[in-house]
């Protein structure tokens, strides 16, 4: 296997990262549920020593490498040749970090928020990182698929039970949205499978190439999947009831690394294994792209609901995202992965912000607030730092993304650039008349005596501050991430035959 | 010739028999057409060489089952059962599905071809007489699905006892 | 380590430790780290200043920014004439602004915060003026904007600032807009977006055409123009203007500071910066120019019927903005920055003088006002010397600067060139007349306002006039170096700026020179005088004036419609489109309606099947014998 | 000699019948004789094809049919006197407690 | 008359089988305690398993074969038969109706099973269906005070009747055309005369193929399973959804893969309607259940559907499929039935959707163990019932059947939604009635089994396929 690198660290990190939470929440199993300082505690302690463990992605990473690392390679099903197979590469490592950090701070987000089945809460949340942990680092695809809809069963509860007043139909919207996508990437994996010569192996899949037919069918499959999951305009209703129904943390994994995975399977499998069928469809997909950034930042300017609001805004930047994928050069690419990242980081934070006042107040109604910078100054200062880094803020880690992005897309195709930058212009509207009616003007009475953040509010905050100070001034080590992987993506698409082609053109040609 | 007219006669009284049965509203009266119905296919398989299989009919369907059907027709009240419906009301379309059934069947019954005739011949029949033949084969050849059958049976004896017991005291 | 590195950081240093710890632990106290850092910004820019007239220019990068595919951006510095003028500007205006807040903010609950924001504003300005490369221009840019904001809102709990910043911040996004994508052309254009090789190959690309959205365009001319838009929305031009006079909410150190002095010029600055890319348009040359003088203009006729005294000045200011864009318009960049510079002084004066006013008398209303000269003499004598050197009288700072343009513009011999001369010569007539009409309602005749607050009225104290009385010298004798040849000057300031943004052609005689400076001083004069008769001798004559000519009166009083203008043609359509048709259509009816209604459909076929489950034998019997003919009669007949 | 057809057509018109008799009837009773009618169609065939392919299978089947319908009709009847303890009733459109 | 005993090695089982069901139908006359009963026959067919190993080969000239495929399935049948007895020791006793008869009836139905498991005669096959048929509608029928049990074993028996005087028609033709009912004789006999395209046998063949339709409750055939699910005794009712299925099933893959092996084209085109049909309805109709053992019903229905794409495939990998799926689903339902069987109570039914109205409060393990069997049987890794989903998947677009599975899936997807409302109803809304469950370590032991299998099949398909995968090889 001159493809990978196998783990050289200590210890199998990758599997750690995925199975140390399943095995904290199987200990919560056995805790008794009166004990909920212990569950919490043990919860705590599970996620941050993941964290902790996973901290070696970052530093022993090899940068210079497009290659597979950290590989775990284990004979698992031999019957349908199907192994236990993990590694990442530039693609996948920041967002494996993303997620093991993510888990921290929704332990502590809910610690006072969750009051009922506490135990099945956390075992939830723990269950939900893990197998998205496991999305991000599995190199077969079964063993992706396993842990891609494995993910949905936990965070189903997560909605549906903790979630708002209205959660039941937000939870069975969502589940049913990502299943219907889900199963037809089922049908593409098993396709591809078999038409590869029955191998699972997402690396031997990739050395391949295929007809354009082929492509061309498995692309629209796997595309269902991952467009529900970003999501893409016109499949994304499900995000705005998902996310304002879930609570805080579910809001958070779902903003912050849930949706990632659509983005991610567009980098992982659409564009290296259909890069025909991916570049024929790329004016379809900056046209939903562009649609994505202006329809719901449009939108959101006229929510009444804090999560809603902040929900269509995860429409708006993933919008980004898929426009700077499909881009296919190294600014698009790159700036979509980073701008994954920042979006995780930065929508996060604002739902955990939003986390922070409804725990308070238990409404989500923008009307609701007002003037909360003189009782809470604090908190309207983290609250800030994320507006900015939303509406893309140079010094903030959302203007590299969006920046990047843009400029890739403009080099593409001209319109889509300037169109996606007009976003921009709609974000800072949107994002800067949530502050004001939140935390400007006169104070609501409601919110009169509301107490300003306590300490651990503040620790779970920072560390995502500093994120976006970090990527913002100093993106470099971030980026370098990337160079490598996405250099050989780039490669691998663009050495492919077609150049120029128009969806018309390649629809008749499949057709015929 | 005689044998195409006895053929016509048993196939004629057999439909309309059958007919019978299924229309009468008296129940009584549909066993006791039944029976008559039992006793001429019976007669038709003493013209196909199944001079046992006859006896069996006779002796199990007539003797045996349709007993036991009158028998639980004593539970109805059948002064009652005369005055009411006897078919349900969807009975034009069962009617109508029946036919269309049939003719199904008939159309493609035309394609039939029999088999090669077998070594089972009337000679061997006659030579040995046809319940020893025939008892030969089954204790042989078919020695599994008789005992199959006699599981059966009995499963049906131990269901019945079930089913039929007198009520629970509760 | 060059020292200068330390300029944009000292300020921000100060931002870091007052944001930090302001609330809890300085308090009261945060102004000395704000003032010490920009002080020390100061020092070092005096030095830079002496080591760039020395002849060093410096350019290095600090470290690798962004990095991607072939795109590479660092944090690095450009340090050059152009530069060391900004510097100078904005560190020297701004530490009198700074010292001067000392006291007009005194008291405050949001102290701390105030020096915060005006530390972090000083750090994006000097990194919008010191950065060597485009993507640090607009980070500067964006910094500033935001500063912009925070400190417009800076008194949030009053609506009207909560909405004028947003307002100042959107409407820049507009002109941002336009202004990244300027980048991103250049950047596809020359493939990299550092000044100094873009400049040095802007030759190579001079009459090359792009496709751009479908239409065939110069290549320069469409990165011109889309930079422009940036000015446009940063330096208040029509048609993004309707910013700045709301921005006056914000406390009147920030007008006389960002508003004034240095953010709003930074739109100048960039042009200047890039003449190399302008200079290669006559399209977007002209542009430049007719926006300026039709913007110059236009804020001049709506500055004489305000009454508000920080939108006067306001007006004013993007009466002046306009101004230096017509001198770049004209090729004639350094008169543009030499206006700047002189301008920074008068009109931080004008306003800091406001402030002081508005101190006194604690309200914006100069009809409400008058007589204030009696309480306030050290105000009243600052702000007249401002006015005069706004109003271009002679000898003033302002008038060497304003002179430069007018002969630039009429000297640059283009019918363009001719027509915003003719423009801004209107121009002349209206700033000393609207300046004294402010300065006459204010200060003289009788006090129009309650005893009550006649009852408080009084000086500001020494940290407030300090600054005013420096100010005061700059604003009078600011323009001494760049006196032109004509009046004996040696047009130092001119020449300083060559290496940079180069030497305009003038063509005209010194008779043509002296003839357009005695028309504009003239007419300036006359503004005054005119000013004198209708609101000393005559006050009735403006009442007359107002109802005889109400259609106009009503219309420059209203800023021409131009807020309502874009209320109805972007925001109400924008915010119906919004809830009206995707909000509650697409999303509502076409999405959600097949999202919720092919369940739906399947529950009610659901219902409608199970019908068929009847509980009846007979009918279950008929469905196989149905199931039956159906398969039979498909396959065997 | 009489063609194997002719006894094709009694007993599909037998089987036919009892058909009938099941979809149209409202005793049980008289269904279950129904299900007999039909058997008996079958055993016609079956017989037949004894006899003319000279084979012993189609009467050992018959053998067997008969043994099933025996004890189908008992256990038949059995669930029939056990309804009727609870129901009082034979009729099939009464008998729909369950449905949906 | 030289009468020679035939080989008995490959029946053994089945003969240890009747000698069981035998031993226990005479024991419950003396022995008063039912639990024995229970244990022993548990236990017995534990034991019957045992004797699969080493029973292999043909015998009774042909009539009987024991191979790996059926021994797959007497594996399904035992376990199916083990769970179930398991899950209604404390059940029956609720239900007053605590007979030793029921036991030996489980186990002679199992009996049925088995021998169409291994029947290679139609003849035989017969039989076998009918014992198994008429065994079970006894059990149907057994809480004989309870007219819904009367009612579902009389329709259960009207219309099995009905269907297998069909099948027997359709026998009866078949024997007609190639004068024999051996199996491979069958085979042999059509391609050496060309009936493939012969109408009559076609028709036979369709009346065969429904005969097995009604057994597998395959659409349009299936309208007797939601009202005799919802009536029978739930134990039985999880007996029967997975037995007379798997055995249908059996009967239908060695029917038509050796008898009609050369008429693939027509069976397939036969049983690709009763497919799909079978997925949409009973998916469909599920929605609207309100009652948990018909809503069950229609899912049983509905995976019928899928497990047909095993046969439609008509190779030996897509019969593997259909083995692997029904030994999954065989743990999985039975599963879902043990914990239905749970919350009936003396005085509650415990069959509402609403009773199970906050069970996750009230009794959080049951309702976590609930939730595992739901999203089994929604096709949702990492549980088993996806694993089953995949392998018949993976066949059928290798057959090129694609267009048929991305109608599979969508069906799955639409039948999530069901399957999410009960764990919806457990997880999501607030308990209204104070629901209390009956446990006993039988049950315990039973939920134990399930849920464990569920998991780990999931986990590690390989214990199942390759089995299946072994299994098939000889067939």
């Amino acid at each position: 296997m001159e493809q990978v690198i196998m783990n050289k660290l200590g210890y199998p990190i990758l599997s750690t990262l995925i199975f140390l939470p399943v095995v904290g929440a199987l200990l919560l199993i056995f805790i008794n549920r009166s004990r909920e300082l212990w569950i919490k505690w043990i919860a705590l302690i599970f996620s941050t020593a993941t964290f902790i463990l996973s901290l070696p992605l970052f530093t022993h990473f090899d940068k210079t490498t497009y290659k597979m690392q950290f590989v775990e390679r284990y004979e698992w099903i031999p019957a349908w040749n199907i192994n236990y197979y993990l590694g990442i590469d530039g693609i996948s490592v920041l967002l494996v970090l993303l997620t093991t950090l993510s888990s921290i701070l929704c332990i502590l987000i809910s610690w006072n928020a969750i009051k009922i089945k506490i135990k099945e809460f956390y075992i939830s949340i723990l269950l939900t990182c893990g197998a998205i942990g496991g999305v991000f680092c599995s190199l077969d695809f079964f063993l992706f698929y396993i842990f891609w809809e494995a993910m949905l069963i936990p965070m189903y509860l997560i909605i549906g039970v903790w979630g708002g007043p209205n959660r039941i139909y937000a939870t069975m919207k969502f589940i049913l949205y990502t299943l219907i996508g889900s199963v037809l990437m089922l049908v593409g994996i098993i396709y591809l499978y078999l038409y590869a010569g029955n191998t699972f192996d997402i690396l031997e899949l990739m050395q391949k190439s295929y007809p354009y037919q082929v492509q061309f069918w498995l692309f629209w499959a796997f595309f269902s999947a991952f467009a529900v999951k970003v999501p893409m305009f016109p499949v994304h209703t499900w995000l705005p009831d998902a996310h304002t129904e879930a609570p805080t943390a579910g809001s958070v994994i779902l903003a912050a690394i849930l949706i990632k995975m659509g983005a991610y399977g567009f980098l992982r499998f659409s564009l290296p294994l259909f890069p025909e069928a991916s570049k024929a469809m790329v004016p379809f997909i900056f046209v939903l792209s562009v649609i994505a950034i202006i329809y719901a930042g449009l939108v959101c300017l006229v929510q009444k609901d804090l999560k809603r609001l902040i929900a269509y805004s995860s429409v708006s930047h993933m919008g980004f995202v898929t426009l700077g994928i499909f881009a296919l050069n190294s600014q698009g690419v790159e700036g979509g992965i980073l701008q994954m990242i920042n979006h995780g980081v930065v929508t996060g934070a604002l739902f955990l912000c939003v986390g922070v006042i409804y725990e308070r107040t238990h409404s989500r109604q923008i009307a609701d607030y007002g003037g909360l910078a003189t009782p809470m100054p604090v908190y309207a200062t983290f609250f800030m730092v994320f507006t900015l880094a939303a509406v893309g803020f140079p010094g903030t880690n959302g203007f590299i993304g969006e920046f990047l992005i843009i400029l890739g897309g403009f080099t593409a195709n001209k319109w889509a650039g300037v169109l996606a930058a007009t976003g921009v212009i709609i974000g800072a509207a949107y994002m800067l008349w949530l502050y004001q009616k939140v935390f400007f003007m006169k104070v609501n009475p409601k919110v009169i005596n509301i107490p300003d953040m306590d300490a651990r509010e503040i620790i779970t905050l920072t560390p995502l501050v500093i994120l976006v100070l970090w990527i913002g001034i100093y993106p470099v080590p971030f980026l370098d991430f990337m160079h490598p992987t996405v250099q050989h993506l780039l490669e691998r698409v663009n050495a492919g035959g077609i150049q120029e082609t128009t969806i018309a053109k390649t629809i008749m040609e499949v057709v015929k | 010739m005689l044998q195409q007219l006895f053929f016509a006669y048993f196939a004629v009284t057999i439909i309309v028999f059958s007919i019978l049965v299924i229309t009468r509203r008296n129940p009584v009266h549909s066993v006791l057409w039944m029976l008559l119905l039992f006793f001429h296919i019976a007669s038709l398989y003493l013209f196909l060489n199944a001079e046992f299989i006859a006896a069996i009919q006779i002796i199990v369907y007539a003797g045996a089952i349709l007993v036991l059907y009158l028998f639980a027709i004593l539970f109805l009240n059948i002064k009652e059962e005369v005055k009411v419906n006897r078919f349900v009301g969807a009975w034009p379309t069962g009617f109508t599905f029946g036919i269309a059934l049939f003719i199904v069947f008939i159309l493609s019954l035309r394609s039939f071809i029999a088999a090669p005739p077998g070594n089972y011949s009337i000679e061997l029949i006659k030579a040995e007489t046809h319940t020893k033949a025939l008892a030969k084969v089954l204790y042989t050849d078919f020695l599994f699905p008789f005992e199959v059958a006699s599981v059966i049976l009995l499963v049906a004896i131990v269901g019945t006892i079930v089913l039929a017991k007198r009520r629970l005291k509760s | 380590m060059e020292l200068y590195v330390l300029i944009p950081f000292l300020p921000l240093a100060a931002f870091v430790i007052n944001i930090l710890f302001g609330k809890r632990y300085i308090k009261d106290q945060a102004h000395w780290f704000s003032c010490l850092a920009i002080i020390g910004s100061f020092v070092i820019s005096v030095i830079t200043l002496i080591d760039v007239i020395g002849g060093r220019v410096i350019d290095k990068d600090l470290y690798t920014w962004i990095i991607s595919g072939d795109f590479k951006v660092s944090v690095g510095f450009l340090v050059d004439q152009l530069t060391v003028v900004m510097l100078f500007v904005v560190t020297g205006v701004g530490s009198l602004i700074h010292i001067y807040s000392i006291g007009y903010m005194h008291g405050d609950k949001g102290y701390y915060r105030f020096f915060a924001y005006l530390s972090l504003f000083v750090f994006f300005m000097l990194l919008l003026v010191m950065g060597n490369n485009f993507l640090l221009l607009y980070v500067g840019w964006e910094g500033v904007g935001l500063c912009s904001y925070f400190l417009i809102g800076f008194w949030f709990e009053k609506r009207a600032a909560a909405d004028a910043g947003k307002k100042a911040f959107i409407v820049n996004r507009f002109g941002d807009f336009g202004f990244a994508l300027g980048i991103i052309m250049i950047f596809l254009t020359f493939g990299t977006i550092q000044y100094a090789p873009v400049f040095s190959q802007v030759k190579g690309v001079i009459g090359q055409t792009v496709n751009f959205l479908g239409f065939e365009v110069d290549l320069i001319t469409l990165i011109a123009l889309l930079l422009f838009c940036g000015a446009v929305g940063k330096s208040a031009q029509i048609p993004l203007h309707v910013w700045l006079p709301d921005a006056m909410e914000g406390p009147t150190p920030v007008s006389a500071l960002i508003h004034a002095a240095t953010m709003v010029t930074a739109g100048v600055f960039m042009v200047a910066r890039c003449n190399p890319i302008f200079n290669p348009s006559e399209v977007a040359m002209n542009v430049v120019a007719i926006t300026g003088a039709v913007t110059s203009l236009f804020a001049a006729t709506i500055a004489m019927t305000q009454n508000d005294i920080k939108r006067v000045i306001a007006y004013s200011t993007v009466s002046h903005l306009g101004m230096m864009f017509t001198a770049c318009g004209v090729g004639a960049y350094a008169a543009g920055i030499f206006h700047l510079y002189t301008h920074a002084f008068f009109k931080a004066l004008l306003f800091l003088a406001a402030g002081s006013v508005i101190h006194a008398v604690h309200h914006n209303d100069i009809q409400r006002m008058g007589g204030l000269r009696k309480y306030l003499p050290i105000t009243y004598a600052t702000m007249f010397i401002a006015a005069l050197s706004a109003g271009g009288v002679p000898g003033f700072a302002g008038f060497f600067s304003k002179d430069e343009i007018l002969w630039s513009t009429f000297a640059s011999g283009s019918p363009v060139g001719m027509l915003v001369w003719i423009l801004i010569t209107a121009v002349a007539f209206f700033t000393p007349f609207y300046s004294f009409r402010m300065i006459f309602l204010a200060f003289h005749g009788k006090f129009r306002g309650t005893h009550h607050e006649e009852h408080h009225l009084h000086e500001s104290p020494k940290v407030m006039t300090i600054p005013l009385m420096l100010l005061a010298a700059g604003a009078l004798g600011a323009g001494w170096i760049g006196i032109p040849a004509l009046l004996g000057g040696s047009a130092q300031f001119t020449h300083f700026l060559e290496p940079v943004v180069g030497h305009p052609e003038l063509h005209g005689t010194h008779a043509d020179e002296w003839g357009i400076m005695g028309l504009s001083t003239t007419i300036a004069v006359s503004g005054i005088i005119i000013a004198a008769i209708m609101y000393l001798i005559k006050t009735g004559v403006p009442l007359i004036l107002a109802r005889r000519f109400s259609f106009i009166y009503r219309t420059l009083f209203n800023k021409y419609y131009v807020d309502e203008l874009y209320h109805f043609i972007i925001i109400k359509p924008a915010l119906w489109i919004a809830y009206g048709f995707i909000e509650r259509f697409t999303d509502a009816k076409i999405i959600e309606g097949i999202v919720n209604g092919v369940p739906r459909t399947i529950g009610k076929f659901s219902e409608i099947l199970r019908k068929i489950q009847t509980g009846f034998v007979y009918h279950y019997a008929i469905i196989m014998a149905a199931g039956i003919l159906f398969i039979a009669a498909l396959f065997l007949l | 000699m009489v063609p194997l057809n002719w006894y094709i057509v009694l007993s599909t018109a037998v089987f036919t019948i009892g058909v009938i008799g099941f979809l149209m009837r409202r005793n049980v009773i008289i269904i279950l004789m129904s299900i007999e009618l039909m058997l008996n169609g079958v055993n016609i065939n079956l017989i037949a094809f004894s006899h003319y392919l000279q084979d012993p299978r189609g009467q050992i089947l018959t053998f067997f049919i008969i043994t099933v319908a025996a004890a189908e009709a008992a256990i038949g009847l059995a669930i029939i006197i056990a309804l009727f303890r609870n129901k009082a009733t034979a009729h099939v459109d009464d008998i729909h407690e369950m449905q949906g | 008359m030289n009468f020679q005993l035939p080989d008995i090695g490959p029946v053994i089982p089945e003969l240890v089988m009747t000698g069981l069901a035998l031993i226990l139908l005479t024991a419950e006359l003396f022995i008063k305690n039912k639990k024995v009963l229970a244990f022993a026959s548990s236990v017995g067919v534990g034991g019957v398993a045992f004797t699969l190993i080493g029973a292999s080969g043909t015998t009774f000239g042909g009539m009987f074969i024991s191979d790996g495929y059926s021994t797959f399935f007497k594996l399904i049948f035992f376990i199916n038969a083990i769970l179930s007895i398991l899950i209604s020791v404390k059940y029956i006793a609720i239900e007053k109706v605590n007979f030793g008869e029921y036991y030996s009836l489980i186990l002679f139905s199992t009996l049925g099973m088995m021998i169409m498991a291994s029947a290679a005669d139609l003849i035989v096959l017969y039989l076998g269906l009918e014992l198994m048929a008429l065994s079970t509608y006894i059990l149907a029928g057994f809480i004989r005070y309870d007219v819904r049990s009367n009612e579902a074993a009389l329709k259960y028996l009207l219309l099995g009747a009905f269907s297998s005087a069909f099948l027997l028609y359709g026998i009866s033709m078949v024997y007609g055309l190639t004068g024999t009912t051996d199996l491979k004789a069958i085979a042999q006999f059509i391609t050496t005369h060309g009936l493939t395209a012969n109408h009559s046998l076609l028709l036979s063949m369709l009346l065969i193929a429904i005969a097995f339709g009604f057994k597998i409750a395959a659409v349009p055939f299936h309208m007797w399973a939601p009202d005799v699910y919802e009536g029978a005794p739930t134990s039985i009712t999880a007996f029967m959804s997975v037995g007379p299925k798997a055995a249908g099933f059996a009967a239908l893959g060695r029917v038509f893969m050796i008898a009609f092996g050369s008429m693939q084209f027509e069976w397939t085109a036969i049983l690709i309607p009763l497919s799909i049909l079978s997925m949409a309805v009973g998916n469909i109709v599920a929605i609207a259940q309100t009652n948990i053992k018909r809503m069950l019903a229609y899912s049983s229905i509905a995976h019928a559907g899928y497990v047909l794409l095993g046969v439609i495939v008509a190779n030996n990998e897509g019969l593997a499929g259909m083995m692997t799926y029904l030994m999954i689903y065989a743990f999985m339902n039975i599963g879902a039935f043990a914990v239905v069987i749970m919350l009936r109570t003396e005085g509650f039914k415990g069959e509402d959707i609403k009773d199970y109205e906050g069970l996750a409060k009230t009794h959080p393990l049951l309702a976590a163990i609930m939730l595992i069997f739901m999203f089994s049987l929604a096709g949702i890794p990492p549980t088993a019932g996806f694993i089953g989903k995949l392998y018949v998947f993976m066949n059928a677009i290798d057959a090129g059947y694609t267009w048929l599975v991305i109608v599979a899936v969508i069906f799955s997807v639409i039948s999530a939604y069901f399957y999410l409302r009960i764990v919806m109803y457990m997880y999501m809304r607030e308990p209204k009635v104070e629901v209390s469950i009956s446990t006993s370590p039988s049950m315990n032991l039973a939920l134990i089994v399930t849920t464990v299998a569920v998991l780990a099949i999931g986990v590690f398909p390989s214990i199942v396929v390759d089995l299946a995968k072994a299994a098939i090889s000889g067939f």
